[in-house]
Parts: C-alpha cells; sequence; structure tokens
C-alpha cells in the first residue's frame, strides 16, 4: 500500500465492551478526497472520531504527515493540522453563531485573517450571516449544519474530516457544500468525507473506502466502486 | 420615610454582598454545571485566610485580599483535581455528592483546626459611619460594595468578552466538540472551578470582617448564592448581580415592614414566585424544540 | 433470584431485635429505619423522575408536626376572631392525617414542578422548605414555635376486641418501622415497574420525546411527587412519636442532605440503594464515634462518602450489580453510556 | 474503678463553641475532685459525648450514655431542644441530669422529675433584673431576640415583668440563628420612639449587632441578657461599637472577689488560664465545672453512685457554686416536679473596652 | 382525491420569535390517508410548523384543527392522545434505556391502566403488560434492529438511532404521523426500504405529513407537496408540478436538481 499523509494501520477502537473498528488501514494522500461509506454502524464515524482523538484506539497506528499521533488528545491532533466537522452538528446551543465561528478559530492568532476567513463562510452561507447574534442552540436544523461547516473550516487545517456534512441540508444548499468540500481540495487541503449520499461521495472523491462491520472490505478510485454490484445493491438504492 | 431610606441603603449594600456571593457560584454551578456544595467553605475559608493574614501574622487589610484570592485560586484547583477530575463524566448527582462529602469534611477541618468560636478582623476604616442626612452606612460596607462592583465586571469581561471566557462555555455546553476546537478541556475545567472558588474566597475575604468569622459562616452564604444564581438564570453574570439585588431588596422589606421573623422567608416566596412565572429564572437562555 | 435476596435481607432485619439487646444501637437503628423510609420517599423522585428534590424534608416535617399536633390538639386564633379548637386524637390518626397532608403538600409542589424543572425544581424545594420551617418557628400559637412539641404520645395500635397495643419498647418501634418500611418498599417497587414507572423514566431521559409520545408530564409527577411525599410524611410520623419531641430543626437543610447521602450513595434509581446506603451512613456515626474526636468525625463521615463514590460513581448498589453481572456472564457489562457521544447533552 | 458522669454537650455543629467552653470547664472540675481523692474513694471519670447540636443525636447519645456507659447521672444538654429531646429518655431509664444552660422555662415545668437545673431561665433573670428598672429610668423598650425558645422566652418573661412595671413595650424583632445581617431590623428599631433595645442572643451575633448598630447611627441603650456574652470577646471584636453596652450576666470572672466563693472563682480562673483557654470561655465554662460539682456533691450525699439515689441526694445538697448557692427547689406539676437552683445575676457595663460592675 | 375528508387543517398560522417571523399566514389541508410532504429551504420554518401542530409552540396567529377538533391550548401529550404523533430532527430516544426499553416507553398510549391496578398488580394490568411486551418486539423487527434491542439506545450510531426515533412514534399508534427528515442519515438503499415502510404504514390508514429534503424520495412517495420559504407557502401541488416550478427550483432545488 502506498503511504499518503495520513496512514492508519491496523486500529482497533471501541466503546466499553463494543468493539466498533476491528483492525482498519487506509491511507489518505497529499490533497485527496477520500471517501468513506458503509452502512449505520459500520463505524465510519468511530474511524474519524479515532483520528481526531475523540476515542483512543486501542490497537494500531496513526502518523500524519510522518508524525505519530496515535492516542493524541484533539487539541493535539487539531494543532498538528487535521480538523473534524462532527456528526450531529453538535455547534454549542448557547453561544451566538458569530462565537460558535470563533471558536473554530481557537487555536489561530490574529484577528485580521479571522475576521476574513469569518465574512467568506458568511458570503457562502448568507443564513448564518443573517443570524450572526441568534444563539446556535434556535437554529433550524440545516442552519446549525451550515454552522458546523463552517466552524471546521475557521481552523483553516491541512486535512479536514466531514461527517455527513450534507445531513437536513436543503438541495441547492448540498451542491453549494459539495461545491465548497471540492473547492477546499483543489486550493490543496486534503479531504475525509463520511457521506450517506454514497452516489455523490463517490462520484467526487479521488478514492474510497467503504467499511463494513468496523473492518474496510473494499476500496478503490470512486468511479470503480459505482461500478461494484455490492456497493450498488446496498449502498446506492440500485 | 428616613426609615424606608435606610432601607434602601441597606439593601444597596447588601445586595452588593449577595451578587459578589452570586458570581462565583455562577462560573460553577450555572457554567460548569457542578452542584457546588463547597462554595460555602470556600467562602469560609477565604474568611479565615484573611483572619490570619490580618491578625495572626499581623500584616496589612489590602494586601490579605489578593492573598486570600489566590488561595481560593490554589485550593479550588486542588478539589477540581482531586475530586472532580476523576469522575468526570460521571452524573451530575455523583459530583454534587461528593461535594456534599467535601464540605462536610472541611467545615468539620475548620472546626477542627480554628475551633467554633468566632474570629474578627480588625480593618483600617473608621468606625464612625459616613452620616448622609437620615441614612448611614459604613464605610468598611462601601470598600465592599466598591470592591465587589470591580470583581463583578472583572469576572463578565473575562467570561463574555475574552477567549478563554468562550472556550469556558464552549466546554461546558460540549466538551468533546470544545476539544476539536482545541481546546484543553482539562485545563478549563481546573481553571473554571479555581477562579469560581477565588471568587467565593473573596467574598469571604470582603465579608469576614463585615460580620464575624466562624466554621459554619458559609453555609447561609451558599444557600442564599444557589438562590441568587438560579434567580438570575444559570450562567448568567449580569442575572446573578440582578438576583442579588432583588433578594435583598425582599429582605429588606420583608424585615423592615413584613416580620423579621419572616425576614428570610420573604426571599424564598419571592423565589417561588419568580419561578412560577418565569421557570427558568429572571434571564432564561433561549431554547428551542425539535 | 432476586426475591430469594429480598426475602432474606427482611429476614436478616426482622430478626435483629432477637439478638440485638443494647438499647442504644437499637435506637440508632430505630432512627436510621426513620430516615431510610425518607430516603427511600426521595428516591421515588431523583431516581425515577430525575427531580430532585433538596426540600424534602419538608414533607417529613410536615408528617411529624401534622401528627403531633392530631395527637396532643390545639387551639389557635385564626383571622377573623375564629378559634380552631382541637382535642386530641390518637396517634394512629395522627399517622393517618400525617400522609394525607404531607400528600397533599406534594401535590401542590407537584404542580409546580409541571413548570419548573432540574435546577429551578431544587431551589423551588429548598425555598418550600424554608418558608414551612419558618412558619413552624413563628406561628407560635399552633407549633410552639421554638419551644417545641413536647410529650407526644408514642403509638397506639387498635386491636379489635382487645383495647389498644401502646408501642413503647424499642422492639416494639423497631418493628413498627420495619413495617412500614417495608409497606413503602412495596408501594415504590410496584410503582416503578408498572407502566407508571416506565413514564416517569421515560420523562427523566428525555422529556420532549416523552411528552410526544403521550405521556402527561403533570399527571406523572404530580402522582410520583403525591406518593414520595405522603411516605416522607409518615416517616415524620413515626419519627414525631418515636423521638416525642419535635422542633423546627427537623426541618434543617442537613437532614435533608443526610437522605440525599444514602440516596446516591446507596444508588439512586434502584430500589435497594437507598436502604443500603441509608444503613451505612445512618449506623456510619455510631461506628465512629467511639474511634474518634467529634471533628475527626465529621471528616471520616465526609472522607467514607467520598472514597465510595470514587470506588463506586453510581452507588453501592448498581456499580456492585454492574460487576457482578459481569464477572457472572463474562460479557463487559453496558458500557456507562457516554451521552457526549450522541448528541450534546444540554447543560441543566 | 471510677465513677462515671456522662456529658452531652454541642462539640460540632452550630453550638460548638459553647459545648466546647462546657466541657473544658466541666474537665477542670473533674480533676479538682480527683486531685483531692475523688468520692466515696473512687475517681470520677467524665464520658464526654458529642451530641453534634441536633436533638435526635442528644436523645441517642443519653441512651448511649446510660445504656451502654451505664452514667448514673448525666449532664447536658447546653442548648433549650437538646435539652428537652433528652428529656424522655431520662424518664425511661430514670436517670437524673443536671442542666447547665437551656434557659427554656418548659424544661422544668412539663413534670420531669429528672430535671436539676442550675442555669437561671429567662423568668428569673427577668426577676431579678426588676430590681434595677427604677434606677435605670425605663419608659419603653424594644427587643431584638434570637428566632429560639430561649430569645422567645425571654422577650415574653421580660415584657411581663415590665409592662407590670409600667414600662411601655415596642418592637418585638427576631433574628435567625445564624443570621449575619440585622441591619434591617436594626433600621426599623432605629427608628421607633424608645429608649433602649433588650437584646438575647449568642455572642456572636451580639458582636455583630453592635457592629452594624454602631454603622447605622443607632443611639439607644442597649442591655443583653442570658450571660453568654463573652464581654471580653464583645470588646475584642466589636470595638469601640460595645461601649455603653450592658449586660446581665450569671458570672463575674472579673472581680473574683465580688462572686459568692471567691476562692472556687480564683482557683477556676487560675486553672482556666493555666490551661491555655480563652478568657473569655470563663462565662461559658463556668456552667460545666459548676454542674459537675453538682453532680459530684449529690453521688457523694447519695452515698453510691445509683440514679435513684443520686436522684434523691440533688435534693439535699447544698454547695457554694460561682455564681450563688446551688439548692434545687422544686418547679412544675406536683409530684413530679423538677429541681431549679436560682443563680445570682448581675448586670455589667462596657466602658472604654473594660467591664464595670453596676451594684444593682 | 378530492373526495378524501379532511384529516388536518391549518388556517392562517403565524409564528414570531422575538423580531424574526419565522411562519406567516400559513394554510393548508392534510387528507385523511394522504401522504403530504412539506418542504423548503432550511430555515423555512418546517420544524416550526411541526411545533405547531404538535403543541410545542403556541401560535402568534391563527389555528390547526386535527379531525375536527381545534388544538389551540392542547398540550402536547393530549395533542398525541389524538393520534398525532411526531418525529424529530434531531436524534432523540431514551438514551439510558434499552432499544426494547424505549419502545415500552412508547407504547404508553396502549399501556394505560388504573394507578390503583398497577400498585396492586391486578391481572388486568399484568395481562396489558404482556401485549406490550409483545408489540415492543413487533417493533423492533420491523424497523430492523433486532440484533440491539438490549442495547443502550444512546450507544447506537446516528442512524440506528433514527429508526428508534420513527419506531418509537409507530408505538404510539398515530392515526397521524408527522416525520421529521426521517431518511436523513440513510443511504439510498437504506431510504428504499423506509420508503417501503411508509407506505405499509400508510395502507394501514395512517395519514402522514412529511418533512424531507432527500428529493428522490419526497417525490416518489408524496401524493402532494407544499413548499415553504421564508415561512411562507410558495407553491402547493402534485410532485410534476413542484419538480417544475421555477420559483421551488430557485429557491430551493437548485439547478443540479435534475438528478433528483
Ligand atoms: N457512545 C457509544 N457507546 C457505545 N457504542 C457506540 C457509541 N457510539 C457508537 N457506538 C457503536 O459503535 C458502532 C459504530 O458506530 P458509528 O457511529 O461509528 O457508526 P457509523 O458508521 O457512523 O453509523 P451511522 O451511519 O449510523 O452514523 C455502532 O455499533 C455503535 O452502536
Ligand atoms: N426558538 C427560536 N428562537 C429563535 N429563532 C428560532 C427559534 N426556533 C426557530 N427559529 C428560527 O426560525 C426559523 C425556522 O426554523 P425551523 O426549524 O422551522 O426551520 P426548518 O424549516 O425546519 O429548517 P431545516 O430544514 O433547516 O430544518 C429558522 O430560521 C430558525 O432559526
Ligand atoms: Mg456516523
Ligand atoms: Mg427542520
Amino acid at each position: 500500500m502506498e503511504r499518503g499523509v495520513l496512514e492508519i494501520r491496523d486500529m482497533v477502537c471501541g466503546y466499553g465492551g463494543v468493539t466498533a473498528l476491528r483492525g482498519i488501514s487506509l491511507d489518505v494522500k497529499a490533497g485527496q478526497l477520500v471517501a468513506l461509506i458503509g452502512a449505520n454502524g459500520a463505524g465510519k464515524s468511530t474511524t474519524l472520531r479515532a483520528i481526531s482523538g475523540l476515542v483512543p484506539p486501542r490497537a494500531g497506528q496513526m502518523r500524519f504527515e510522518g508524525i505519530d499521533i496515535t492516542g493524541a488528545r484533539p487539541p493535539r491532533v487539531l494543532a498538528s493540522g487535521i480538523a473534524h466537522c462532527p456528526e450531529g452538528r453538535r455547534v454549542f446551543p448557547h453561544m451566538s453563531v458569530e462565537e460558535n465561528l470563533d471558536m473554530g478559530a481557537y487555536l489561530r492568532r490574529g484577528s485580521g485573517e479571522i475576521a476574513a476567513d469569518r465574512d467568506r463562510i458568511y458570503a457562502e452561507f448568507p443564513r448564518l450571516a443573517e443570524r450572526r447574534r441568534q444563539a446556535a442552540g434556535t437554529l433550524s436544523g440545516g442552519e446549525q449544519q451550515m454552522l458546523a461547516i463552517g466552524r471546521a473550516l475557521m481552523s483553516r487545517p491541512r486535512l479536514i474530516m466531514f461527517d455527513e456534512p450534507s445531513l437536513g441540508l436543503a438541495p441547492n444548499i448540498v451542491e453549494r457544500t459539495f461545491a465548497i468540500i471540492r473547492g477546499i481540495r483543489d486550493a490543496g487541503t486534503t479531504v475525509l468525507l463520511v457521506e450517506q449520499n454514497a452516489f455523490a461521495a463517490l462520484e467526487m472523491c479521488d478514492h474510497a473506502y467503504l467499511l463494513e462491520n468496523g473492518r474496510i472490505v473494499l476500496s478503490g478510485a470512486g468511479s470503480e466502486l459505482i461500478e461494484n454490484e455490492h456497493v450498488r445493491k446496498a449502498y446506492l438504492g440500485g | 420615610m428616613s426609615e424606608f431610606l435606610q432601607h434602601l441603603v441597606n439593601m444597596l449594600v447588601l445586595g452588593g454582598t449577595y451578587a459578589l456571593l452570586g458570581i462565583g457560584l455562577t462560573l460553577i454551578f450555572g457554567i460548569m454545571n457542578v452542584v457546588n456544595f463547597t462554595h460555602g467553605v470556600l467562602y469560609t475559608f477565604g474568611a479565615y485566610i484573611m483572619f490570619i493574614v490580618v491578625q495572626q501574622l499581623g500584616l496589612n487589610f489590602f494586601l490579605a485580599l489578593p492573598v486570600a484570592v489566590l488561595a481560593g485560586w490554589l485550593l479550588g484547583a486542588a478539589i477540581e483535581l482531586t475530586l472532580l477530575r476523576p469522575l468526570r463524566g460521571s452524573d451530575i448527582d455523583t459530583t454534587m455528592l461528593v461535594m456534599i462529602g467535601a464540605w462536610i469534611a472541611m467545615q468539620s477541618g475548620t472546626l477542627w483546626i480554628w475551633g467554633g468560636v468566632a474570629k474578627s478582623v480588625a480593618t483600617p476604616f473608621p468606625e464612625a459611619p459616613l452620616v448622609l442626612g437620615p441614612v448611614s452606612v459604613s464605610w468598611l460596607r462601601l470598600f465592599v460594595l466598591a470592591a465587589a462592583a470591580m470583581l463583578i465586571l472583572v469576572t463578565y469581561f473575562l467570561i463574555n468578552k475574552t477567549s478563554l471566557g468562550r472556550a469556558m462555555r464552549a466546554t461546558f455546553q460540549d466538551h468533546d466538540t470544545a476539544s476539536l476546537m482545541g481546546v484543553n478541556v482539562d485545563m478549563i475545567y481546573t481553571s473554571t472551578f479555581a477562579i469560581g472558588s477565588s471568587l467565593a474566597a473573596a467574598a469571604g475575604a470582603l465579608l469576614g470582617p463585615v460580620y464575624v468569622i466562624f466554621p459554619q459562616m458559609g453555609d447561609l452564604a451558599a444557600v442564599k448564592a444557589f438562590a441568587i444564581v438560579i434567580l438570575g438564570g444559570l450562567g448568567n453574570i449580569t442575572g446573578a448581580v440582578i438576583g442579588g439585588f432583588i433578594l435583598a431588596l425582599a429582605e429588606e422589606l420583608g424585615a423592615g415592614y413584613v416580620s423579621s421573623g419572616y425576614r428570610d422567608a420573604m426571599g424564598f416566596v419571592i423565589i417561588i414566585a419568580v419561578l412560577i412565572f418565569r421557570p427558568t429564572g429572571l434571564f432564561a437562555r433561549a431554547e428551542r424544540v425539535g | 433470584m432476586r426475591a430469594a435476596v429480598t426475602i432474606l435481607a427482611v429476614a436478616a432485619l426482622a430478626s435483629v431485635p432477637l439478638w440485638l439487646r443494647d438499647p442504644y444501637l437499637l435506637n440508632a437503628l430505630i432512627t436510621t429505619g426513620i430516615f431510610v423510609i425518607g430516603a427511600m420517599s426521595l428516591n421515588l423522585l431523583l431516581g425515577f423522575t430525575g427531580q430532585l428534590s433538596l426540600g424534602h424534608i419538608a414533607f417529613f416535617g410536615i408528617g411529624a408536626y401534622v401528627s403531633a399536633l392530631t395527637s396532643l390538639g390545639f387551639d389557635v386564633g385564626l383571622p377573623g376572631d375564629v378559634r380552631l379548637v382541637h382535642a386530641p386524637w390518637p396517634p394512629i390518626a395522627g399517622f393517618l392525617l400525617a400522609i394525607l397532608v404531607a400528600g397533599m403538600c406534594g401535590y401542590f409542589v407537584g404542580l409546580l414542578s409541571f413548570r419548573v424543572r432540574g435546577a429551578y425544581f431544587v431551589i423551588v424545594t429548598i425555598s418550600f422548605a424554608e418558608v414551612v420551617r419558618l412558619v413552624a418557628l413563628n406561628w407560635v400559637e399552633l407549633t410552639q414555635g421554638p419551644l417545641a412539641l413536647t410529650n407526644i404520645p408514642s403509638i397506639a395500635l387498635p386491636l379489635p376486641g382487645l383495647g389498644e397495643l401502646t408501642l413503647r419498647t424499642k422492639m416494639q418501634n423497631y418493628y413498627l418501622v420495619l413495617v412500614v418500611a417495608l409497606v413503602a418498599y412495596l408501594l415504590i417497587a410496584r410503582l416503578v415497574h408498572s407502566h407508571f414507572g416506565r413514564a416517569m423514566r421515560g420523562l427523566m431521559e428525555n422529556e420532549t420525546l416523552a411528552v410526544s409520545v403521550g405521556i402527561d408530564v403533570t399527571r406523572t409527577l404530580t402522582v410520583a411527587a403525591v406518593i414520595s411525599a405522603a411516605i416522607a410524611g409518615a416517616a415524620g410520623s413515626l419519627y414525631a412519636h418515636y423521638i416525642r419531641i419535635i422542633d423546627p430543626e427537623v426541618f434543617a437543610f442537613i437532614n435533608t442532605v443526610t437522605m440525599v447521602i444514602m440516596v446516591i450513595s446507596g444508588g439512586k434509581g434502584s430500589l435497594a440503594g437507598p436502604v443500603v446506603g441509608g444503613l451505612i451512613f445512618g449506623l456510619l456515626p455510631v461506628a465512629l464515634r467511639p474511634v474518634m474526636a467529634p471533628e475527626a468525625q465529621w471528616i471520616a463521615y465526609g472522607g467514607v462518602l467520598i472514597a465510595i463514590l470514587f470506588v463506586l460513581p453510581r452507588g453501592i448498589v448498581p456499580s456492585l450489580a454492574q460487576r457482578f453481572i459481569r464477572r457472572r456472564s463474562g460479557a463487559p457489562a453496558l458500557a456507562s453510556v457516554a451521552l457526549t457521544e450522541t448528541g450534546a447533552k444540554e447543560p441543566a | 474503678q471510677t465513677i462515671k458522669i456522662g456529658v452531652n454537650e454541642p462539640l460540632t455543629g452550630a453550638f460548638a463553641a459553647s459545648g466546647t467552653y462546657v466541657v473544658n470547664g466541666a474537665k477542670i472540675a473533674a480533676d479538682e475532685i480527683n486531685a483531692k481523692g475523688g468520692i466515696l474513694g473512687k475517681k470520677i471519670e467524665l464520658v464526654i459525648e458529642d451530641n453534634k447540636s441536633n436533638p435526635t443525636e442528644a436523645a441517642a447519645v443519653a441512651e448511649k450514655l446510660i445504656t451502654s456507659d451505664k452514667v448514673p447521672v448525666l449532664m447536658g444538654a447546653w442548648g433549650s431542644s437538646l435539652t428537652l429531646a433528652v428529656m424522655p429518655k431520662l424518664m425511661e431509664y430514670e436517670t437524673p441530669m443536671v442542666v447547665e444552660t437551656s434557659s427554656s422555662g418548659k424544661i422544668t415545668t412539663t413534670g420531669n422529675p429528672f430535671i436539676f437545673r442550675i442555669s437561671p431561665p429567662s423568668a428569673v433573670e427577668a426577676a431579678a433584673f426588676k430590681g434595677i428598672v427604677d434606677k435605670l429610668a425605663l419608659k419603653k423598650v424594644d427587643f431584638l431576640v434570637i428566632n429560639n425558645d430561649w430569645g422567645r422566652g425571654t422577650a415574653e418573661d421580660f415584657s411581663k415583668m415590665m409592662k407590670d412595671k409600667g414600662i411601655s413595650i415596642g418592637l418585638v424583632e427576631t433574628m435567625d440563628q445564624g443570621a449575619q445581617d440585622m441591619s434591617a431590623q436594626l433600621s426599623k428599631i432605629k427608628s421607633s420612639d424608645s429608649e433602649t433595645v433588650i437584646v438575647t442572643t449568642a455572642v456572636d451575633q451580639l458582636t455583630l449587632i453592635f457592629k452594624q448598630a454602631a454603622a447605622l447611627g443607632l443611639k439607644k441603650r442597649i442591655i443583653t441578657t442570658g450571660g453568654s456574652q463573652n464581654p471580653d470577646q464583645i470588646i475584642a471584636q466589636a470595638g469601640a461599637a460595645a461601649n455603653g453596652t450592658m449586660h446581665l450576666t450569671t458570672f463575674l470572672p472579673w472581680f473574683p472577689d465580688k462572686t459568692p466563693n471567691p476562692e472556687a472563682t480564683n482557683y477556676f480562673i487560675t486553672e482556666w488560664k493555666k490551661r491555655g483557654f480563652e478568657f473569655a470561655g470563663c462565662t461559658e465554662s463556668f456552667r460545666g465545672y459548676d454542674g459537675i460539682r453538682t453532680a459530684a456533691a449529690a453521688i457523694e450525699k447519695a452515698g453510691k453512685a445509683e440514679p435513684a439515689a443520686i436522684k434523691a441526694a440533688l435534693w439535699d445538697i447544698n454547695i457554694k457554686g460561682l455564681n450563688g448557692d446551688i439548692v434545687f427547689r422544686k418547679s412544675g406539676p406536683e409530684g413530679k416536679e423538677s429541681g431549679q437552683s436560682q443563680p445570682n445575676v448581675y448586670l455589667i457595663e462596657i466602658n472604654d473596652g473594660k467591664v464595670e460592675l453596676k451594684t444593682l | 382525491m378530492t373526495a378524501r375528508s379532511i384529516a388536518m387543517t391549518i388556517e392562517q398560522v403565524a409564528v414570531r420569535f422575538g423580531g424574526l417571523v419565522a411562519i406567516s399566514d400559513m394554510s393548508f389541508t392534510v387528507g385523511e390517508g394522504e401522504i403530504v410532504s412539506l418542504i423548503g429551504p432550511n430555515g423555512a420554518g418546517k420544524t416550526t410548523a411541526f411545533n405547531v401542530m404538535t403543541g410545542f409552540l403556541t401560535p402568534s396567529a391563527g389555528q390547526v384543527t386535527y379531525q375536527g377538533t381545534t388544538l389551540t391550548g392542547l398540550k402536547p401529550h393530549q395533542i398525541a392522545d389524538l393520534g398525532l404523533i411526531r418525529t424529530f430532527q434531531r436524534t432523540s430516544v431514551f438514551p439510558n434505556d434499552t432499544v426494547y426499553d424505549n419502545l415500552l416507553i412508547g407504547l404508553h398510549r396502549q399501556g394505560r391502566v388504573r394507578l390503583l391496578d398497577a400498585i396492586l398488580g391486578l391481572p388486568g394490568a399484568r395481562a396489558s403488560e404482556r401485549r406490550l411486551r409483545q408489540r415492543a418486539s413487533e417493533l423492533i423487527e420491523w424497523v430492523g434492529l433486532e440484533r440491539r434491542a438490549h442495547d443502550a439506545a444512546g450507544s447506537l450510531s446516528y442512524g440506528e438511532q433514527r429508526l428508534v426515533g420513527v419506531a418509537l412514534a409507530l408505538a404510539a399508534e398515530p392515526s397521524m404521523l408527522l416525520l421529521d427528515e426521517p431518511v436523513s442519515g440513510m443511504n439510498a438503499s437504506e431510504t428504499h426500504r423506509f420508503v417501503e415502510l411508509i407506505r405499509s404504514v400508510r395502507d394501514r390508514g395512517i395519514t402522514i405529513l412529511l418533512v424531507e429534503h432527500d428529493m428522490p424520495m419526497v417525490m416518489t412517495v408524496s401524493d402532494r407537496i407544499v413548499v415553504l420559504n421564508y415561512g411562507r407557502i410558495i407553491a402547493e401541488g402534485t410532485p410534476d408540478v413542484i419538480r417544475n416550478d421555477p420559483a421551488v427550483i430557485e429557491a430551493y432545488l437548485g439547478h443540479g436538481a435534475g438528478r433528483a
């Protein structure tokens, strides 16, 4: 297997008595958009959580840009350049939209640049600009999702992981979100994407992994997976 | 009329006191979500530090204040590290009970070390009060009011306007996500508890000389602090300040014009009434369903 | 298996007065038992509806005062030159009235709880208890205020055809408390294992979802509050007739705290929890008394409390049960669910 | 072989300071007696238990002392509600108790023949005060009292006495035990038209009241009752605010020569200081000293350490206490009277930080 | 279709949050046994409309009538008692209970017995208990979570929790079901299966009001679609009409919607 900026080897991970990942190895190459697909409960979110340090791995190795990040706590993982936009929005409910965005830039210095990034996000999602002062917990589901995506972008990572970013977004906003994701990949940021909208994900990715029951069962270029009989039946509804 | 004016002035100085009691707890209870039964002990602790520094070591009164604040900070940090950190993620009632245990043990420790006899602290302020027409007020209490106002402003600024304050609020709303934002949540837990504790100690250090210092002095203070924090809405510093003044007003007028036997009842009746009309305190946070 | 353990425990408790002759220890067991009943009632609210009542002693105290006043009689003036005169009734009537009146108070607090939850409910209950305490303290004509109600008669059981049996001895009182505790235990057990119990649990875990499937918050919480308060009132009545003096100090906050300690250390939401926690923390002071200085006893008490929670953070009974089950089945038990992993838990 | 005396006092909780003082006084008495060879040829042993300032515990402690430690006589239990809670146990086990501090009238009037009280109930204090109200030229008084049996009882008994003397009664304000801010009550009193305030509460609240009254510019004459003032503590803590205040007290450690038993007083005070206790505690601790001496005298007189004999002997003793002769008179319903001794009551005034005795 | 009797009428409903108008002057009806979808951009007011219909929010103006009963002033549980049951957009389960117990709680409406019967453990109460257990197992099977029946609901993955949410709503025995984005978090195949589920529910005579952003699904399953934008209804009609409505394409579908 070719080595990537992010290399994961034989990672095992779980919660209490439950083993969610049973030895996963994957490589994300610099500047690529890599998709991770799989059924409910397959372990996609757990994979992302393990990378960002939310769930400590029980075995295995993780390296980012050659540096070992196995077992590192989330702030260190973020500081090393990996951002994670978590599943289920997870906005800070009692903070305003603007404060939520500022939290995304918590580790950054230089208020001028941060403000410029914030304005860029407002331009992408005008709805957020309208609601700068609203408590994030009172936003609609889709508005919260936009905020979560914007917040993750605020940290200017070298690798960004999205967990179901299109969840709850209106079709036109989904399109825009995917355009943004392609855009940041094109600008050189590496992307690891978990999506239930498997068709869209496979279409735009450079490489994809299929996860079942905590194991990677298939990997290849997006177009290859789209053609795969098993994938078509189980994930693309056709 | 002059009696009423005097009651109003009393309300003002008492309200400042209550606001000061409230803000430390609003950090720990309102923001951190820890039912902090040690708040009263930390208050007592601040007062005893004042006593030690001024009476036993013979040092300056104004020097003693920052010493008490620092001591409160350290004790708070120690409590967080030893008692709360190992139980992180446990249910709120479990941490509450641990704090009850700490409260009982620490209060008895105070009794053991210093005995039950009340102590008092000499202050550099003149004993003769400031007299303005029909009302009088002691200089010491004016000083306490001013110091309280300053502490409240600093806390308000810290929580609402700084990046540390933002990280604190974020951490206690969703600590996993906060850590994904790069927040060192362990540090935030410890420092929030320590800051809240140092405010409690500051309140004790300021009020110890106004009143007298004894091991159970914190109990009543803590109950009032809880009431104030909830009256103003959890985690809301402005709310806690206003809550403090409302409680003071209720007590002062209750004792002055209803019956002194029901002085404390007035405060509690107000709390029940307010919560019936505004079930989440005077300054509720916006919530939504669905 | 469960039933066997329960029956064994009851048999063991019932045998105590047969071999324990020390009146002091028996006395400690009786007062502990009375507080355990109070703790069980608190557990019904805290453990099964998630509402923490830090004013629970109010119901206990109301029960105590109602029972004492019923059996002592009173004569008070009401506004408008009315005098309310009550001649003494038998204590057993006081016991029943205590349950009734405390239950009614529970009803009002339960109605309040429809509006306020969480921390706000906590402070409303504290306030309620304080107001009741201050009334007991200041309505001297009725309650004698701080002068205390004294010479409260012991409970007498009417025996059909045989007159009355006045419960004076320790052994009699012990069995009285044991029987009341058993009845309370069974009542609570039935309730929480029924349909109502599930409604309570639903409200505790996710109120919005619970009401959306048709659970009536007010009714459910009021039922819980009324039963809980009534049981606490029964405990209060036992207390008044056993100690035989009652003053506003019974409303002291530390008494509520004692019950809270019993419930949470034993394991809230577990039926046996308050009993186990109650026996430990009711008898711990008795055990500590001979071995150390008074202040040190309190420090040790606090220390034991902390130590128990460090080792068994979910309370003695649930944590031990979990370990036991894990060892037996070899499989890890349900992880204490990391709520934070699945949807942010919002601060109360 | 020793003779045991049970001591049931608050050593933790709200009344810890006072209870500890009383116990320390009791220890001086026991050591003194034992140094002289004990009684009936045996040493006495104090079995001291903490009632945690809690009535339920007070009753439990009595039970323990009587049934496990088998003490034939007790001393206790400081506060009235604590003592009241112990009383049914005394009846149950027919064991006498010397009550050293409690002041509620109820203690000796409910018909408990095992109670022997050496502290003055407020009615006794009021009666003693009656003699000097003319000299003080009182016209109208307000009351500020602690909201418990003691404060309420004082307000009642003193009002009654004063009304008989033609003095009018103004406000009766109360404060909770443990309250720290009495400004509201004092502001109300400040604007009333009486010239004197009678204050009844423990020393800590007195200190606060003097300080807060000074801060409010309250210029009325203040007289305290109850004898637990610890004037020295007040002087130390309230400073100039205490000047001009008057206090009814039951012991005069400042003027040993003016006490009924100067020799004993001197011994007690010397011993107290030798043990390193604060002088201020004397006004509380002497009751523990007297209480134990009373119990010991009764045991001696009874000739054996048995409850019934001691109870009978208590009626016959006559010892010189630190504040007067300890002799029990009958009080309460006929046939089951309690014993009540009549201690002396003095009026002192604090001036320029010094205690002065006002002759009655 | 026009002959259908009307299940729910929404009349001139308006909702404001402070200065923000979330819904203004919304009126439409849902026929008995119909599947109607409510769609619109994020923040258009769809969830808010659900909150009004189920009593979680009091509208600033207007009213909702369900099967002849005006819902104004009714509490959420009373509305649930009319058979109007909703699901939630955010995952919503009883996290510390097992999936099985979740469903038992959800079966509250069927399980009602008198308090006294429950406490005394009368036979009626016991029989009812048995029926509930049977029904809970059926529902678990129906959503395909048998494997997870005895796991705490809070430990399920996001998608699994959403299934529990739907099962809970069905447990409450609805006569009309309000589904708020039920298939978000499901992939295309899972969505297919879900469409079958919904159809079978409808076949049992249950009316369905659906909020969903998954256009392929909405277009296949709906009888009728109502489109909201900024709290106003901008279009209403059959899927074919809506698909080609320029205003809807502009505000919501976007131009890539051809894939839908
Ligand atoms: N907090 C938790 N506690 C216990 N088990 C968990 C927890 N979170 C996830 N799991 C389990 O781990 C497994 C993988 O879950 P994960 O969330 O990674 O799935 P997923 O692939 O993201 O699914 P989905 O598409 O539904 O989001 C599942 O079986 C789930 O039940
Ligand atoms: N409690 C509230 N306070 C303030 N604004 C609110 C509140 N609830 C909803 N809103 C606002 O009202 C608007 C409508 O919200 P609603 O949740 O109904 O949208 P929605 O149509 O369901 O959107 P989505 O498709 O994103 O779920 C949103 O802009 C939201 O920010
Ligand atoms: Mg997932
Ligand atoms: Mg919505």
